[in-house]
């Protein structure tokens, strides 16, 4: 077939909703695209351990240490599926990883942002866990058919995170008022980080136009956002607390909540690194990365010892 | 109620929960991601066990006690857990090597505790069995992969070996409430596995071409009567610093 | 009690106390028994010149307060110390760099706190200047000392440079407890001090043949206002412990 | 003067309570027995820093923190003191804190002990600074110039040492029943390991004979251990504490308390490098040592340029 027969068949599957896989022909722009969003989305699972590992050792009760460290796991977990869906595109590990050292892969701005109190374990869960879920549920249908396994997969474990991130603050909400007052600073600080999760408006977002007709993206940053703000709005009732912006009320023309201006200046100056735990975070996953080398070594030296072995016998007895 | 019961199931909780703790310090920080995942996961198994020590003993003394009260209002002298399992992380040959002497013990205990007297320690010992059969596994699979990787992985074996090997004796010397869990029949005298746990180590080591530590060093004890090392009281800072602060608050 | 200016002492009380616990980390661990010394010095320093300022902050605030009340009792979220102070020891480039910018930032202001109209602030400041007046020679001759020492002490700053610089800007940039403090004249305006400050570390990077940070850097802050870093939770932790676990002791 | 001659000079100088300076002639088992003993006591105030300066962080008020601070730094000073008195003997800084390293010069075994609670802070300048001062009392008449002189500075600090750490007693003695608890159970750990710190029994003293005859030493082991026995069994009675002996009690014949009989086993045990802290107190000296060593040559590299550019500048100008 030609390049343009192969397009052609790629873009009817597209529209029939037919995932495309691994072995199919693809456009380079569409692998492209897609390697650098799954990785991007891998390397905030692996991030993402760090705000929330931040706690567990400090977990004020057996039962909410043994969720928070499930939790953490969990996001490894994702991380290790997503790197494998990158694989199916052609790219290593290691490639992956090594990319999001030298900063050149991104992650989630969200996760630089510091945990400061235990009540953050709450907050994330519920917003931060809350807006991926928005994006993720909708990766689910997603056109490339390991992503949207794996998005399968994801989706069911973070809504149980989001749960448990709200029952952390149900509870600091029905506790003292210090535990209200952690409860209510925490959805303070999260609140607008998690809006700006959804990315960049329609209008100033650049990758999204052809995302959308590739089908890898299916709704926009704003839809999902609105669809995030209408939920949380609600939500944040039953703890008694606010959301910390004065514009956001019910409009019943739009049936949507109205909210106010994000702060786009801080977005933009997070996502080029300048976040107040930007440097910290890559620090300690090149760092952990660096100090467990030898550790894959020795484990690649013994694995090829074993094999010489298993080869000789396997001579010696034929 | 029994206080050497009691006693004895905190010494059995305080060893899971300090050990579940340090393991727990890897998380997000593993040398590769399968590993981080696994070591985590010996954390939350032994966190699991932990749990249900308390939760018994907490039954057991009255008093309002739970769980959490157990694990966060005691004070370091009050901490029952051998010296090993409180020891720092270290390099991953060091957290490896730590979990291989705790588990290989922990295995021949839970063992015996499975037709101890006390159902309900024996309960609890036949559901923590089948995670620490496992653990057994994949920490030594780790010696072995260690001690016959690299040359920096089999020096890091050995320093590890040289560092933790003192602290491997205290699980044999029985604290009092240990010679009446034997006697009275609702646990375990720990003096009856030092040969087969011996026997274990040997075995592993040797197929890691490791030489085994000296067997005649000094063996440091007094954890399991509360006298710890430096380390421990920097472990309840952290973890106890929410329950310390904010009193009585439910979590 | 006018409050801002109760903000205000627990500001210069907190950035000293929080500096001097971050220092007293190298007693015993220094790397000449001479600068072990100094370096414990001027963590005694400034943890008399945080205690003069928690007791008259007590002072001020009544309701049973006291120096460690204010410094033991209040949590993560009420500290209003500058993030420079709280960032790890790293090495001791990171540490003698800290210093620097740190005591730099204080000898130009206690200079103008001296001439405040609160005169126990003013006493305050008079006494400590002395002091702060040491540590900036102190800390300007390790800057000079490692910036022009070996290739490695060399890298080793401008490592800790491009560390600690964005947590510079914080200095200069006025908390509302600042800005009442210049207007009604009880403390200083912090902005007015950038550019000495600069000309002073211009000066002795340039003498220490080290490169200038990107001055467009961007800053970080919060910390005056009560938002953190995530350092600084571990400090509290440690330091309150005692207090936290026995509440309403004599010590 | 012939050998025979030196030495017949030197004893009469000890006989006559004259002290020998650094440029005197002084016999080599003398001089041999000096650095050992004095290294050893520099050594001991260096890792003598290391239990105390555990607590530093975690002090329980200001005013203590500023005290214990204030201590801990002072040992650093003694190490200083007597660092330097070694070298007056010849014996460099770095050939005797290298001897510390390698295991080949001891430090004093108390401090191979952990400290477990505040109140240790409290029973370590009682009893632990109450008993380095019995001998550094004596030491201030020692025979060695530098060594005496460096003693009657170093007494001085270590007398309100004592009272310090009694007062941390008294506290605690008249607080809450836990403090009370805690006061007690630091007297019973450090009691035992107290009394070993002045030595063998003069019966299986080996170095004690020699060193009484140079009046090195001016007291035995045994006279020293009475005296303390004697002041510290009084002054616990002040605390309403108790020393953990039973067979403690006062013999009005001898005018002396008789005590239980000391664990030597222990005491060798611990002299072996068997105690509960040796293998850190050695790894945390060397680790300060090692990770300092790039200070150290870029301080003499630095040193040296700045030696190169006077010269240089000197001979321009000439």
């Amino acid at each position: 077939m030609q390049i343009h027969d192969l397009e052609q068949h790629f873009l009817s599957k597209i529209a029939e909703e037919i995932k495309i896989e691994p072995r199919d022909w693809m456009p380079d722009a569409y692998r492209k695209t897609l390697v650098r969003q799954i990785s991007q989305h891998a390397h905030s699972e692996i991030v993402g351990m760090l705000p929330e590992g931040n706690w567990i050792t400090r977990a004020p009760s057996l039962k909410r240490k043994a969720i928070l460290i499930a939790k953490v796991q969990d996001e490894a977990g994702h991380g290790l599926y997503l790197y494998a869906a990158t694989e199916t595109l052609g790219t290593s590990r290691e490639e992956t990883i090594n990319d999001l050292h030298t900063g050149k892969a991104k992650y989630s701005s969200i996760f630089n942002y510091p945990t400061l109190t235990w009540a953050d374990m709450g907050a994330i869960g519920w917003l931060v866990d809350g807006a991926a879920i928005m994006n993720q549920v909708m990766l689910c249908r997603t056109s490339y058919g390991p992503y949207a396994r794996a998005m399968v997969r994801i989706c069911k474990e973070e809504s149980f995170h989001q749960r448990q991130g709200f029952d952390i603050l149900l509870s600091l909400s029905k506790g003292s008022p210090e535990q209200r007052a952690m409860c209510q600073d925490a959805i303070n600080r999260w609140w607008w980080p998690s809006l700006m999760m959804f990315g960049p408006k329609d209008s100033d977002s650049t990758h999204s136009d052809q995302s959308m007709k590739w089908k890898i993206k299916r709704m926009s940053n704003d839809e999902l956002r609105q669809r995030f703000i209408d939920m949380i709005a609600e939500q944040v009732k039953v703890l008694g607390m606010t959301l910390p912006d004065p514009d956001l009320k019910w409009n019943s023309e739009r049936k949507h909540y109205d909210f106010g201006e994000i702060n786009w200046n801080e977005f933009w100056n997070v996502v080029k690194g300048n976040g107040p735990c930007n440097k910290q975070r890559i620090a300690a996953r090149k760092k952990a990365w660096d100090e467990g080398a030898w550790v894959r070594e020795a484990a690649a030296a013994y694995a090829a010892k074993r094999k010489r072995n298993t080869q000789s016998s396997t001579l010696e007895a034929a | 109620m029994n206080n050497q019961l009691f006693n004895y199931l905190l010494h059995l909780a305080d060893n899971t929960l300090i050990l579940s703790h340090r393991n727990s310090e890897w998380c997000g920080h593993g040398p590769v991601l399968e590993q981080d995942i696994a070591i985590t996961n010996i954390s939350l198994d032994l966190l699991g066990q932990a749990r249900n020590f308390y939760q018994y003993a907490a039954m057991l003394t009255g008093n309002n006690a739970t769980e959490d009260s157990l694990a966060y209002l005691r004070t370091e002298r009050e901490f029952k857990n051998l010296l090993l399992v409180e020891q720092p992380n270290g390099d991953w040959a060091a957290t490896i090597l730590r979990q291989f002497f705790f588990s290989t013990y922990q295995e021949l205990l839970y063992k015996q505790l499975i037709q101890c007297n006390d159902a309900q320690v024996a309960a609890i010992a036949e559901k923590g069995l089948k995670e620490v059969t496992y653990h057994v596994r994949w920490s030594s699979e780790w010696v072995i992969r260690l001690g016959d990787g690299t040359e920096e992985s089999r020096d890091r074996m050995m320093v590890a070996a040289d560092e933790l090997w003192r602290f491997t004796g205290e699980m044999f010397i029985p604290a009092d409430y240990e010679k009446e869990a034997g006697i009275s029949g609702f646990g375990v005298n720990v003096e009856s596995m030092q040969q087969d746990w011996l026997k274990k180590v040997e075995a592993i080591f040797e197929e890691a071409t490791l030489p085994m530590p000296g067997a005649a060093g000094y063996m440091q004890r007094g954890g399991k009567e509360g006298t710890h090392t430096e380390h421990l009281g920097y472990i309840l800072a952290a973890m106890q610093y929410l329950q310390r602060t904010y009193p009585g608050c439910e979590w």
